[in-house]
């Protein structure tokens, strides 16, 4: 079993732990946000992710984790309140600032969104040639991630030839690619099979250990049972508890 | 290091994109092409145009009366002095050289005197440089003055006419040419535009995982420029084709036109090619940012 | 409890049910399928799915589950033995016959295929449309099938604007729309929670209850395990077992 | 009942994109303009060349001069006849005439003799239908055969001038209008297709779905019908501004040519609105071809 999987002696290891009470990285303050005339989707959110955590967001589907994810690396803007990223208040920065912030954060989006032009082992180094690495670094870097998501030969695919699951794990690949100091992971494991999501969950953890932020939100109760993690849970738009992991994991599975 | 990483990167996204997604640059290249072609042509054409005036209006000439008593000196000075003054070429005849045109237009004309009363008289062949209305007139009025001469004739119905068929053509030619590069911009706007259009997705994408907006223009930007290029390219191909091929068959089986063979000089080539790099360039630009804003 | 969670005494009713031994619907006769050069996805399959079945089929990411589905409906055919649907041997049917075929066939899609410039109502209507069904009924019909997967209030927005979870509900309404004599579902709850899972299941049993053959492609255990049916299992392009539910399951929780 | 659902279906289908998607509409229905003003405007310059041409060639006529002998009847005689024959105007030049003109050009010639020696002759204004060097010698040699006629004149080299100047802006008007009409097809083609190009998902989607390829196409018909239909109606306003508010002012702007302005006839309106619907419909179908085989 692998480091993520709470046992008792962990939890007590992780309690003195250097990441315990850290300065928080993702901070929300009253934030709200609304589409048009629609009804709010996001209501009075207040939140608070310290440096390195781990944390499930969690919440049926259309309570609004996505666009929650999406405020934080700016895919949309709060209609209301302050969202802090590292300290600054990303509401306030210029469109030319975004593609730094987001250097900094991985994403694993729930529609995949991969070039479909370009092979696999493009699409994930593309985070990289953004920021100027010379390409053999890429190609290596790239080739590396791909091997831990189980996809080194599928490398030169062009991503619309990929299973589900396959092209799933090549947008985790390029999340994970550049060592973000933030990952955020929407329903990384819905196209997953049980094994394969372990597997996928354990990496994460790893890369947890070395110390960066995770957010992944889902709907599998037994993920959130398995790595007991803070567990935020959005209903309609308001987060509505901050429950252990299995008391929220229980409500779910019951409805 | 980083630059030359980015440079390589870009040159290779742009020059893998052309191969990789053939068929919506063939059109992007396609229309350039066509564009270029019609430039080209508008050029050809125009400088045809001018050589038909010209080759047109061989005969506008100015005719020096001169009176009766004239000697072969003054004669001899005044053609100099025309020459000098019009920068064409002119000629004494005789009064019985006239009478002698006279009797091939009138028969019998010569049979009506002993004597001749024909004037000793200069023709002017004007070169068309110097061959506007205005200018003649100014000319003829100076002659006219001269002690030597009775009158001064220049055809001055022939050089109007001529002076507004040659405004016409010339007119024409710009409209014409305005209507084509109009089409180019339109079309190549269009292409340019509608090829982004197609790959608007993979734009939205490369922002989301953190790349500037310079970043996603700069293989588009080579791309345009490299269409343009090969836009040029095949546009010169077709004018070469045109003029080296198709208009000495033309003149061939037709017999009737013995003009100049158009000609596509270097300088024509250079500027189809610096317009097609930079019409290529602009509207990857302009059509690029479109969908940066997002 | 829906009736298609099975108990003893529904077992027993199922057992001498009309849907016990039916004519088969589906039918695979060495059925191979490669791309390129590739080595095969699918090797030597064969398979027998009765009128009014309900078949999950699972398996690992990238065994071949989609590919198979494809060869059902035509989205890609065999390399090599025979496809029968209803009898007919659709290896052979020309190209301007693959509409006719798709019309009696509901599909799931894993990655949706939604049109995104139509609102959902006009995404669900479509297959409506295509056979010619006037206005008010395509409207009336496609409202009611949103209703049943609780989207009626987003019938007007545009699919992106859907959440994951939305836009996969939108997918089944449309494959649903037409009361199609099979429906091949490709992992369609990946994106829904737990209690969404279970209505969406539950319709399908009513549907499936109505004489629609259902063939269900899933990686989630827990779903295998509350509806034991019938489970192909598909390992590496090949058919490994024909077990009940409960033991797929386990194997793959398991992994 | 289906078909009328179907086709109101389609129909719907086709308006809803319109004003759904505008952006790429606009592309294709604004390269559907240019392409369309470009043959109006070739039409339109084609007639204003004829009519140039004409217009120039006013001064073309045949000359007959007269036995000294030819009495007044005979006169009148000709002239029916020669008007009949080129169908233009015949005017009797009497000596007396002649010799006013000569005087005109060349002062001192009345005085040489009391006699006058020119002879009768007759002017036909030969109209432009009938000025082929060709025809016009045929004539001649006609005519110079009757009894009373001495010899026949018709500037002979004017003609054969004028005829090849005629050629040769017919021959540009053929190649400027090929090379609008190359443009056009391929401007149309490369939109069209992009256009489609950039929905090729919708139609993948849309045959999954169980739609037909008579039912994916229909759509798509319908908008490039209208597209094309739009963009005639851009090109003619496009046209009728140019020639009936860019020209007048040209021409008082410049005072030059007093030539009869161009006009937009109905029936270049029909057949710009004809080849608009036309390109836009085949140009349609041609393009969703490439993507229904898939
Ligand atoms: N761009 C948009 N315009 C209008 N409404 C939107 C937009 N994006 C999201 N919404 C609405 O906001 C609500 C929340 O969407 P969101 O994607 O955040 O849900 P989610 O929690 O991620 O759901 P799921 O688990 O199904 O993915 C949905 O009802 C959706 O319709
Ligand atoms: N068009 C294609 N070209 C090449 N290879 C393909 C193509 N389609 C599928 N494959 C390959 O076939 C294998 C099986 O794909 P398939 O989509 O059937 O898997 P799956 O069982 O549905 O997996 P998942 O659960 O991840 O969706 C994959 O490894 C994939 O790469
Ligand atoms: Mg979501
Ligand atoms: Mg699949």
């Amino acid at each position: 079993m692998t480091m993520c999987v709470i046992t008792p002696e962990s939890r007590r290891r992780r309690g003195k732990g250097r990441w315990a009470k850290q300065r928080p990285v993702i901070q929300m303050f009253h934030v709200s946000k609304s589409f048009g005339n629609d009804p709010p989707t996001l209501v009075d959110i207040n939140l608070d992710i310290a440096k390195g955590e781990f944390v499930f967001l969690t919440g049926p589907s259309g309570a609004g984790k996505t666009t929650l994810l999406k405020l934080i690396f700016l895919a949309e803007r709060a209609s209301k309140g302050q969202v802090l990223v590292a300290g600054r208040n990303v509401a306030r920065l210029r469109d030319s600032g975004i593609p730094y912030l987001r250097r900094n954060i991985g994403v694993v989006f729930q529609d995949f969104k991969l070039l479909p032009r370009r092979s696999v082992l493009d699409n994930v180094g593309f985070a990289l040639h953004v920021v100027g690495t010379p390409r053999e670094v890429v190609r290596e870097k790239s080739l590396r991630t791909l091997k831990l998501v189980g996809l080194a030969n599928k490398a030169h695919l062009l991503p619309p030839k990929l299973s589900g699951g396959e092209q799933q794990r090549v947008v985790i690949a390029r999340a994970l690619v550049n060592d973000p100091a933030i990952l955020l992971a929407d329903e990384p494991t819905g196209n997953l099979d049980p094994a394969l999501t372990v597997e996928i969950m354990d990496l994460l953890c790893d890369v947890n250990a070395r110390g960066t932020t995770i957010v992944v939100a889902t709907h599998d109760a037994t993920l959130i049972q398995r790595y007991q993690k803070r567990t935020l849970r959005l209903e309609q738009g308001t987060l509505v508890a901050e429950e252990k992991g299995a008391r929220a994991a229980q409500l779910m599975v019951q409805g | 290091m980083s630059l030359v990483a980015k440079t390589s990167y870009f040159a290779r996204t742009a020059l893998e994109s052309l191969w990789r997604s053939p068929f919506i640059h063939v059109v992007a290249v396609l229309s350039l092409a066509v564009a270029l072609t019609g430039f080209g042509a508008a050029r050809v054409v125009a400088s045809q145009l001018d050589r038909l005036v010209e080759s047109l209006s061989g005969e506008v000439e100015l005719t020096v009366y001169l009176k009766a008593d004239s000697s072969d000196e003054t004669r001899a000075q005044l053609v100099t002095a025309l020459e000098q003054r019009t920068h064409g070429k002119a000629t004494i005849v005789s009064p019985e050289q006239a009478l002698a045109r006279l009797e091939a237009q009138v028969p019998g004309v010569r049979a009506l005197s002993k004597d001749n009363p024909l004037p000793w008289s200069i023709e002017v062949a004007v070169p068309p440089s110097a061959r506007q209305a205005q200018a003649l007139r100014e000319v003829a009025r100076k002659v006219e003055q001269l002690e030597a001469v009775e009158a001064v004739d220049f055809g001055e119905a022939a050089v109007d006419r001529l002076e507004g068929l040659a405004f016409a053509l010339r007119l024409a030619g710009l409209v014409v040419f305005g209507l084509v590069f109009l089409t180019v911009v339109v079309v190549v706007a269009a292409t340019l535009q509608l090829a982004i259009y197609a790959r608007r997705e993979e734009i939205e994408i490369q922002k989301l995982v953190g790349a500037t907006n310079r970043f996603v223009r700069a293989p588009f930007l080579i791309e345009g420029a490299l269409q343009g290029l090969l836009g040029a390219l095949i546009a010169l191909g077709l004018l070469l084709l045109a003029t080296h091929v198709g208009w000495p068959r033309l003149v061939a089986l037709l017999g009737v036109l013995d003009a100049v063979a158009p000609a596509v000089t270097l300088r024509l080539a250079g500027e189809v090619a610096a317009l097609g790099a930079s019409l290529g360039l602009v509207g990857s630009v302009l059509a690029v940012r479109r969908f940066l804003r997002a």
